[in-house]
């Protein structure tokens, strides 16, 4: 197992060297930040002299060292934008995103693996059908619509839930957090059932059919052959074995919802990376894009080898290799 | 790194434990992206930054400049300007404003990376001449010298220089700078906290010189990008009070039984430039020549737009029409001056006349998030334009991608364009020098003639008008300049745009036309 | 009175357009002690009948008729909760593959633990106790250890055991195994039908055994009912049935057995099963394109009898691990220096159990892989080595493969035609379109199927069928060497009769060279004029395929030939015997 | 064991009845949700297709736009004219006729990207499962770079290159191929990785060793026999990835990376009617929204039924 993970590990480190120069050689391309940090009276010259200054005249190879070398020690030089370390920026973002997408796919996993379980065991029941319809809806809707009418709904017709923000966050020991506070977690409502939406969708589809698939397996007929009660058959033999995809799709999804969280967040003016991000694009920022991106990237390899191990935990035929 | 990532912390904690009833939340569409007053060159940012800090002058709710940090000021010969300073005003450090304050800051708001050197004359001397006299001696008449003022902030020198941000925080610094994230002004409203992007609170200044007129303990703002968040913590009562308010959501704002809408003309002009210096335009089907460079054209464009139909269905009728390229409020004799008529028929009669019967097709830039309901001005400009024969091909980006491309260094790259103007000093030289004078192919000359329209006429009256200290005088010089203008066409004014705020109803404020938020005017029930 | 009485039993599954019967009619006894064998050919409905009485029908299907007794009580009509309580408690199931039938996330240990508990309610420690000694009476040494492991971690028959150890966890008075040994080598199949008959004896529960395996039925049954088309056709003892059949249906069954004792001139026409068996059109080969255009094909220097392939000390070697450091790589070693030849125009039989490497070495023949040593000579020519396009080509033409699974040897999204003709085609052996259409129908013919058959897919024929695409499309390019791998082992038996019928015909009327793999002495025995028997990537023995059956002289010869079902007693009825 | 009568009743049919009489059709005609999303489907997918026929404005044509029949509300409530069923929107744009037009860009967007994004995916998909090793290891290698890249960040990036290298282009042309190339590129992984899974299982399918043993190339045996087996799941991912593939399109016009609102795409108009939310002018969002919904619904039930249709382990 170690030598898995060291391999894997090795591969991590690879797609993080790809995506590092990616994200380099794209945000080249993606324009001039000079005309986004002065206001319109800064003369032409002037925005010339800024441009060399900060580098951007360089060379290409030099300019990618250097990120290269400010990569590698976590320093991302400061934002153009705010003037502030992109490092310090990133990790006081970083609460938000996180308890946004920890809340949003808990939330989706409650919801969605009981409700995938129930609609495989009861293939043709009216509420099965009910359940799969509804939830089309969480992939027929675009997120930023369904925010904004959750926005109009509960927050301007019925003033139940703040409209945008985070509420009040408290800081524990450098970590903000929005759970230690009725209007944090008030604050959390809209945004993480707009965000989980789609993903409970889709864990739920595929439970069920996973489920279906696990239930004509010959070892659930010999279970019941045996006259285990469906109980133990259902939630115990088949449950365990649909988890193996589940745990794979949710592992992907992990990485995809932190960035769908660029919409939410935006919709919802969650001050989270993701929001930070579309600013940065918005702004030319490069020194955030960078960064942001190879944290998503880090992120997703990160979640891909948790998920690894958990293969591990979950299936004995990868923990020890079979004798045959 | 850790280490400050704690005292943000503790500040963010005691922020939450501090929120009392005399708390305004408001949120305005942009961030307040320094706090250094000399970095950005941006409307709200300076403005926002006017409740910490103060300029020698200051502007009243009329935009009447009003003494400050300076008690009055008088020209004691015709290049020498003194000022004489108010007494016994502290920092919010404790320390003692003086005149060696007002030269620190006179040197440092003209240092390079100031977004702000063009607020005094690079070769202006700053004289000390006591601790509360300043004499600043210029090398030629400028009746104007202290019309933007309001926007120069004088900063503690001890301070600043304690915190080594003697250098201005600017787009090219490499390392964080103690100034953009700290202040230390004279004005009504300290910093207490500034979480970059997320969140910054001000609070109330009780060793302020001068009576606050407010009933704040604390305000705090947050930046809202979307129009419909905003509008919806507005209406929701997140928050007190939120600017711009999408014109169409103004009367939603208003029949809401706790908010209302506050609106009125604001300075801003918006207007269509053309590229009038190109032998051929860049963007477009005709080739070999302008069609821009024929006034008939010019005159088409003109006749074309229906602009009272984009005051009322695209601004909601919060716009006024505008013949000049300057707010009415800021040049009193624009009563003479009128837009050229809506007249499809003459328009296209001008096309013909010019030879351009069956139309053209010209590129049209237009940003998206810079203006009120600019593309869609945009765009109905295209659909009116159609009609005479003119195809645009509409390209509307956001402001980054807008100003990068249109304001591209070596020659504009633009053939056709919305853009806005504000002349900063409120006094229409800035008009003339910035958008009427003549450049040349590069880009050398007048820096946002974008279109290269040029009257060698009105650069000589701008000259004048410079040194003109006589109002009336002045007055007429530069109705010459906009009547030239205005006869051949160097530009299609549009409108001054409106102010559009939304205020919860146990809000009282004072709405500034220059569309600046100054909470020593709020008043909370 | 019976342990389980079934009487009139009829199992309907609605379909679309009209119900479809599974079972009808169905009337039969179990008694304690005593294995009753449940025969037919696939389809005919034996597992229905195992499914009903366990209450588990696949859906939509359900007891339309009949009812099932057990121990005079009925429970065919129970409540599922009621049913619960009778399933694993008094009727235990085995089902045909030990490797699905586990749950592979849980322990041995739990699967016992949690099924024991259930129906004892025991104690965590007593169930562990009573799991341990299950395990070790059905033959598992060390269950003590072993007890913990997944089932991963166990071989074929010791999974079966273990499925086997679950079934009787709750002391069932009567078991269901259906097909319990199909997915096992010969060597274990003994061993698990030792088993269930010692556990019948000792623990008197009454055996359900299905199969369509004669030799099982033979080695393991006292009663035997015979399904064919969802009805029992007769019931008898087993020597009865084996013996003497009265019913046509089990003559033409028995008579298709191959038999490991003589040798057939042919399988006698079993008409009775199938209808495909048509007398199709012989061709006259001297004159048609398939005899015809042999002779140009460079085979013709070689004469009966002469060395038409050679294999000298051929090895090869499978990476189980890759690392890009060649001393961390890791092998498997599935043929190991085999050396035989094979003559021109004779049958060579391969044979072994899974593992044994004889695919391997067909593979490595028909050039699927590179052997990692040693040489395949074929009319004296190494053909692992061709560098040369043209003469790979050539090579191809001449050897060809039948493999050994029906339904996925064909491409499903080709209609037939394109899949005999794609050699012909790939090959350029037609001038024209038409002529290739022209042979492809006559191919089809030949094969027994009919030119029409041609344009219609392979998911319309049946597995026999779909073996007869399979030679057509082989015969295609005029090979001079047929590999056939296992040809026959997915089909039923009375299928498998027409089959090799057929493969002998053909070998005959074109001269072909065959090499026969299989892992059934009998059909061994009826096909071959010599035989290798292979074992662990090693050979054992090449002997003549009468002096090998007669006195084998490897041990593990000897060893398989004593673990062949003992089907001596067979009817011999309608059997052209070769002597 | 599997009950199927086909081998009982070998019937010889017409292609066109044999189809009528397959399971796919049968288990169509049994869903009345499919059934009435498959008219749906079809009647936006003709509405859009012949738009310029069925409608009375083109709404693209700026000439035919008056700024003062802007903003007219749909034709049952006052105010509201028989000329524009569904009101008008900010620009005097007929919302129904604007609709039909929008939903043609975005289903061209959808329909090019999945294209796109199924012909890269396939292939390598295909190749990745067949040749595996080494091309195998590093083709998924750049799928698991391709997914640190969310559809979302792809397309603000490529929106950004393609503006800064090509200052010059005009939004209206390439937003279109941006789009393409942005949602393209983000589906190509799951195409990929479906089709190698396929393929991995029908390599060792006996039939490809046919195939081999007659000597047919390894790229033939790739296109002719590995491709068409492996088509059921892609039909299937093709099904949903078009409904995502037009919800995407939506959402990038809503962060203002989309097709321009001169020519607007149902994002594109949602996202402009999304300013009209609050200020009572409805129906400028709803419409739209309402037909993305029902389209993007409407696809994704289909997709649904064919998931479930074409596994025949859930027949």
């Amino acid at each position: 197992m170690i030598t898995f993970v060291l391999h894997r590990l090795w591969q991590a480190i690879v797609v993080m060297a790809v995506v590092a120069l990616l994200a380099f050689t794209m945000f080249r391309f993606v324009g001039d930040p000079v005309n986004q940090m002065v206001g319109i009276e800064t003369t032409p010259e002037q925005r010339e002299i800024i441009r060399e200054s900060l580098g951007l005249n360089d060379a290409v190879i030099v300019q990618f060292w250097s990120f290269i070398k400010g990569a590698v020690q976590f320093e991302f030089g400061i934002s153009y934008q705010w003037k502030k370390s992109v490092s310090d920026m990133i990790f006081s973002r970083l609460p938000a995103t996180m308890e946004l997408s920890l809340v949003s796919a808990v939330f989706s996993l409650i919801i969605a693996i009981p409700m995938g379980v129930y609609t495989g065991l009861n293939r043709n029941s009216v509420l099965s059908k009910f359940f799969l319809s509804i939830s089309l809806i969480g992939v027929s809707l675009p997120t930023f619509l369904i925010g904004i009418l959750l926005i109009y709904l509960f927050a301007v017709q019925l003033h139940m839930l703040p409209s945008f923000g985070r509420g009040e966050i408290v800081d524990v020991g450098g970590w903000t957090t929005g759970f230690l506070t009725v209007s944090g977690w008030k604050s959390l409502i809209l945004p993480a059932f707009t965000l989980g939406l789609f993903q409970m969708t889709l864990i739920m589809r595929l439970v069920r059919s996973e489920m279906l698939e696990v239930l004509r397996t010959d070892y659930i007929k010999f279970a019941r052959a045996r006259g285990l009660p469906s109980r133990i058959v259902n939630f115990g033999h088949a449950l365990k074995n649909t988890l193996i995809p589940v745990i794979t799709i949710t592992g992907l999804q992990l990485g995809s919802l932190i960035a769908f969280a660029i919409i939410t967040e935006t919709v919802f003016q969650w001050p989270g990376m993701g929001f930070l991000f579309v600013e940065a694009v918005r702004d030319v920022d490069i020194p955030i894009m960078s960064a942001y991106l190879l944290l998503i990237a880090f992120l997703f390899v990160t979640i891909n080898l948790v998920v690894d191990i958990l293969y591990f935990v979950v299936d004995p035929r990868l923990r020890v290799s079979g004798k045959e | 790194m850790f280490k400050r990532i704690l005292l943000a912390g503790v500040a963010a904690t005691l922020m939450a434990s501090s929120a009392s009833s005399e708390t305004l939340k408001f949120a305005f569409q942009g961030a307040l992206k320094s706090l250094d007053p000399y970095t950005l060159n941006e409307t709200f940012t300076l403005g926002t930054l006017g409740n910490v800090y103060e300029g020698l002058v200051r502007r009243g709710p009329d935009l009447d400049i009003q003494p400050a940090l300076a008690t009055s000021w008088e020209v004691v010969e015709p290049t020498r300007w003194r000022f004489h300073l108010r007494k016994g005003v502290k920092f919010h450090n404790g320390n003692d404003f003086t005149a060696d304050d007002v030269v620190f800051s006179a040197t440092r708001v003209r240092s390079d990376g100031s977004d702000l050197l063009t607020r005094i004359g690079k070769d202006v001397k700053v004289v000390k001449v006591d601790d509360h006299t300043v004499d600043f001696v210029l090398t030629g008449v400028n009746p104007i010298l202290h019309f933007e003022w309001a926007t120069w902030a004088i900063m503690d020198k001890e301070w600043t220089e304690a915190n080594n941000a003697t250098k201005v925080s600017d787009a090219s610094s490499k390392e964080e700078n103690h100034a953009a994230f700290n202040a230390n002004g004279t004005g009504p409203f300290t910093i207490q906290s500034h979480d970059v992007g997320i969140k910054t609170v001000f609070q109330k200044n009780d060793a302020w010189w001068d009576t606050p007129q407010h009933n704040l303990d604390t305000v705090e703002f947050t930046p809202v990008g979307s129009d419909a968040t905003r509008v919806a913590a507005l209406l929701s009562g997140d928050l007190d009070m939120v600017y711009p308010v999408p014109v169409q959501d103004l009367k939603r704002v208003d029949n809401n039984a706790d908010t209302r809408a506050l609106t009125g003309p604001e300075l801003r002009t918006i207007f269509l430039g053309m590229d009038q210096i190109r032998d051929e335009l860049i963007y477009s089907n005709i080739k070999g020549k302008n069609p821009f460079k024929d006034l008939r054209v010019r005159q088409a464009v003109y006749h074309a737009i229906n602009i009272e139909a984009i005051k009322e269905k695209v601004m909601r009728g919060l716009s006024t029409p505008s013949a000049l390229m300057i707010s009415p409020k800021l040049f009193s004799e624009s009563d003479g001056f009128e837009r050229l008529a809506y007249d499809v028929d003459k328009a296209k009669g001008l096309m013909a006349d010019a030879g351009y019967g069956d139309g053209f097709e010209v590129g049209m830039d237009c940003p998206n998030d810079r203006y009120v309901n600019d593309e869609a001005i945009c765009q109905a400009v295209a659909s009116m334009l159609a009609k005479v024969g003119i195809k645009i091909n509409l390209n509307a980006q956001p402001k980054s991608k807008y100003f990068a491309k249109v304001l591209k260094s070596g020659g504009y790259d633009t053939s056709f364009y919305l853009l806005g103007w504000t002349p900063g000093s409120l006094d229409s030289w800035n008009v003339l020098s910035n958008l009427h004078g003549c450049r040349d192919l590069e880009g050398n000359g007048a820096p946002f003639n974008l279109g290269g329209s040029c009257s060698k006429d009105i650069d000589a009256l701008s000259a004048k008008i410079l040194g003109e200290n006589d109002q009336d005088v002045r007055n007429a010089l530069i109705k010459e300049a906009y009547t030239i203008s205005t006869n051949e066409v160097h530009y299609v004014p549009l409108h001054q745009q409106g102010l559009a705020w939304g205020v919860n109803n146990n809000i009282e404020l004072k709405q500034r036309a220059d569309n600046v938020f100054m909470f020593y005017y709020v008043n909370k029930k | 009175m019976s342990l389980l009485t079934i009487r009139g039993l009829r199992v309907e599954y609605p379909g679309r357009k009209s119900d479809f019967t599974a079972v009808r009619d169905i009337d039969l006894t179990v008694e304690r002690g005593e294995i009753v064998g449940l025969v037919g050919e696939s389809g005919a409905g034996k597992s229905t009948i195992g499914s009903a009485i366990m209450g588990l029908l696949d859906l939509p299907g359900r007891i339309t008729e009949g009812e099932i007794l057990l121990e005079g009580e009925r429970i065919d009509n129970l409540e599922s909760h009621q049913m619960r309580k009778i399933r694993g408690n008094k009727i235990s199931m085995i089902f045909q593959d030990p490797l699905t039938s586990l749950n592979p996330l849980y322990t041995i240990e739990k699967q016992l633990i949690e099924t024991i508990q259930q129906h004892k309610g025991l104690s965590d420690k007593k169930a562990r106790r009573e799991a341990i000694d299950l395990l070790e009476s059905v033959g598992i040494a060390d269950a003590e250890n072993r007890i913990s492991l997944y089932p991963h971690q166990f071989s074929g028959g010791m999974r079966q055991r273990v499925v086997i150890a679950l079934a009787l966890c709750s002391d069932p008075d009567l078991i269901i195994a259906d097909e319990p040994t199909t997915a096992l080598d010969v060597s274990i199949q003994a061993t698990i039908l030792e088993l269930i008959k010692k556990l019948t004896r000792e623990r008197n529960v009454g055996v359900i055994l299905i199969t369509h395996d004669m030799g099982v039925i033979a080695e393991t049954t006292s009663r035997v009912a015979v399904m064919y088309r969802s009805r029992i056709v007769e019931t008898g003892t087993t020597d009865q049935i084996l013996g003497a059949p009265n019913h046509e249906y089990t003559k033409s069954l028995i008579s298709a057995v191959p038999r490991a004792d003589v040798k057939l001139v042919r399988f006698p026409m079993v008409n009775y099963i199938e209808s495909a068996e048509e007398e199709y059109k012989t061709i006259d080969l001297s004159t048609h394109w398939l005899g015809k255009g042999r002779e140009d094909l460079g085979a013709a220097a070689i004469k009966d009898g002469d060395k038409l392939i050679e294999i000298e000390n051929l090895g090869m070697d499978f990476i189980t691990r890759h690392s890009i450091f060649p001393g961390r790589r890791q092998y498997f070693t599935a043929v190991k220096n085999v050396s035989f030849d094979i003559r021109q125009g004779e049958v060579f039989g391969l044979v072994g159990e899974s593992g044994s490497g004889k695919s391997t070495v067909a593979r490595i023949i028909a050039g699927l892989y590179k052997p990692s040593g040693g040489k395949v000579m074929f009319a004296g020519q190494d053909i692992t080595s061709l560098s040369n396009h043209e003469a790979r080509q050539a090579v191809h033409r001449q050897i060809q493969m039948i493999f050994q699974d029906p339904y996925s040897s064909l491409n499903p999204r080709m209609r037939v035609r394109d899949v005999v003709a794609e050699p012909i085609r790939h090959h350029k052996l037609a001038s024209t379109p038409r002529e290739a259409m022209q042979i492809v129908d006559d191919l089809l013919e030949q094969v027994g199927l009919g030119a029409e058959a041609g344009s219609k897919f392979p998911h319309e024929f049946s597995g026999g069928q779909r073996q007869r695409i399979s030679i057509a499309r082989a015969l295609a390019t005029r090979p001079t060497f047929l590999i056939c791998d296992e040809p026959t082992s997915a089909l039923d038996v009375s299928i498998q009769a027409q089959v090799l019928n057929l493969l002998k015909d053909l070998q005959e009327s074109l001269n072909l060279t065959i090499l026969f793999i299989s892992h059934d002495l009998p059909v061994i025995r009826q096909m071959c004029d010599r035989v290798a028997v292979m074992r662990n990537g090693e050979l054992c023995e090449i002997s003549e395929t009468r002096k090998l059956f007669e006195q084998p002289v490897h041990e593990h010869t000897q060893e398989l030939m004593r673990l062949m079902p003992n089907m001596d007693h067979l009817s011999h009825e309608g059997l052209q015997i070769q002597t | 064991m599997t009950v199927s009568s086909n081998d009982l009743s070998p019937v010889t049919q017409s292609a066109v009845a044999r189809f009528l009489d397959s399971d796919i059709v049968y288990s169509f005609k049994q869903s009345k949700v499919t059934i009435v999303a498959a008219i749906v489907t079809l009647l936006m997918m003709c509405g859009a297709f012949f738009a310029p026929w069925i409608t009375a404005q083109n709404p693209f044509d700026l000439a035919t736009l008056d700024l003062m029949e802007s903003l007219m509300p749909p034709v049952w409530m006052e105010g509201g004219e028989a000329r524009f069923p569904l009101g008008t929107d900010g620009q005097g744009r007929d919302i129904f006729s604007v609709i039909l037009y929008g939903s043609r860009l975005s289903l061209m967007v959808g329909f090019s990207s999945i294209i796109l994004a199924g012909a890269v995916g396939i292939s390598l998909g295909i190749l990745a499962g067949y040749v595996g090793g080494r091309t195998d290891a590093i083709i998924m290698r750049i799928a698991d770079v391709q997914l640190t890249f969310p559809s979302i960040l792809i397309a603000l990036l490529i929106d950004g290159t393609v503006h800064s290298l090509f200052p010059q282009l005009i939004r209206e042309d390439s937003a279109f191929w941006v789009l393409v190339l942005s949602i393209g590129m983000s589906f190509w992984v799951q195409y990929a990785r479906t089709v190698r899974g396929s393929t991995l299982v029908e390599r060792n399918k006996e039939y490809v060793q046919a195939a081999r043993v007659i000597g047919v190339s390894t790229f033939t045996i790739m296109v002719r026999h590995i491709l068409p087996n492996v088509l059921g799941p892609v039909l299937v991912i093709t099904t949903i990835n078009l409904a995502l593939a037009i919800i995407l399109e939506a959402t990038l016009s809503f962060l203002g990376v989309g097709i321009p609102p001169t020519q607007p795409s149902l994002g594109t108009l949602i996202r402009i009617g999304n300013d009209f939310l609050f200020s009572g002018e409805w129906w400028i969002t709803f419409f739209p929204g309402a037909a993305l919904a029902t389209l993007a619904l409407s696809v994704n039930l289909l997709g649904d039924w064919l998931r479930d249709a074409l596994n025949p382990k859930l027949r």
